[in-house]
């Protein structure tokens, strides 16, 4: 059982990857996923297309701290961590995240905790082209508030 | 020798994606103070509370130490996922 | 945009319904699913088959009653459940939901509070192949205490 | 008339999947006497905490009043998903 941690350019196959969890082990009933597309509108302006920086020496070393984390958190089966960076347009799949697990409260928290660290961790950037013109996008105070409730100092 | 990097909106405010520091220094507050010598400029944006360190690709603060060959990246709150 | 809600004997695409998931909304960036999955263990023992009741009448009121709380909560896009009812066996899909939403922490919640009212009010009952021979699955503590979270009363 | 219908592990226990109450009852509380009445064995089944009741295809309890035609359901805690 090894889990797939990936920072990639191209688009990834949803399906596949499901299949790929659903695979893995009879034992662990409950599959969780998440993705996040380009959305059409962030924080009130309408966005076309996103470039997406990262420090690339550092993004696979961060992506798997935070899914050991969570492996020794919770009874995860597998993990598959996906990020995409580049150019990418309205509707496209950013992030995949998909976990299994042997209990449903596992996998559903197992999948959150990882974006939630994700988003305030990994060193992605977003710049996005809005109607005012390029735009870095800016951190969200939700984000670190969502990942404070794993460590309990809300 | 310390490789310096900059990252997202960072990297625009201070027009540069990496510099090398090549005196000796203690920590990541006095890398910074140096950088802000040789470019008054950047002052603001490096003494952002908002900014972060990370030191050989692990996120480090103002206390952390650093050694000759060293990877000291700033760079602003992520915006991944 | 309709949600779905559908008892069925057939399996389910999961591929299909994410893409419907995806295709709803620009403005929906994030999109969760829970799939449940024949274990081949069940309550300490080794599970074969397994048979799926459910009140006819009743099972299609009850998971549009829930798919409407869930609505009712949080700020979700479109909502897909599918149940399987009949034979399954091991590995075979149960149950998907899936959630799109503007916000990831909507998402996940929308999507875990339906599989939580779920699990203790929808009128499906399991019976299991297992080495001791047939047994109706028994209700877990764990379901209800689930639940309770959505309601304060824990 | 109430439709009396029994699922999952209790319809074993009761030995019956659905059954007709032809006389008046008032509420599901009556109703269970009643049952019981003609049936003594499944006074432990009907009487359990756990066992849940559905008056036309709604979740009830004893007190719910009952009307001519209606639908009763009892069963065991659900077990889908």
């Amino acid at each position: 059982m090894s889990d797939v941690i990936a920072v990639q350019t191209e688009d990834f196959d949803h399906s596949a990857l499901y299949n790929a969890l659903r695979q893995d082990s009879l034992s662990n009933g409950a599959i969780v996923t998440f993705s996040g597309l380009v959305r059409d509108f962030n924080q009130g302006l309408a966005v076309g297309d996103l470039f997406l920086e990262h420090y690339p020496a550092m993004t696979q070393i961060s992506l798997q701290q935070i899914v050991a984390q969570a492996r020794a958190r919770w009874g995860l089966g597998k993990i598959i961590l996906i990020h995409r960076v580049g150019h990418l347009a309205q509707g496209d799949q950013i992030v995949f995240v998909g976990v299994t697990s042997m209990h449903r409260k596992a996998a559903f928290e197992g999948a959150q905790f990882i974006m939630d660290y994700l988003k305030t961790e990994a060193p992605f950037w977003k710049k996005e082209s809005t109607e005012l013109g390029d735009k870095w996008v800016q951190a969200n105070v939700s984000d670190t508030t969502a990942r404070q409730r794993w460590t309990g100092d809300e | 020798m310390i490789k310096v990097l900059f990252f997202g909106q960072l990297k625009d405010q201070v027009q540069t994606g990496s510099i090398e520091v090549a005196q000796s220094v203690e920590d990541v507050a006095n890398l910074k103070k140096t950088l802000v010598l040789y470019h008054p400029q950047w002052s603001e944006y490096l003494s952002a509370d908002s900014t972060l360190v990370a030191v050989n690709q692990t996120i480090g603060n103002e206390n952390t130490l650093l050694t000759d060959g060293d990877e000291v990246a700033f760079f602003p709150p992520v915006t991944g996922g």
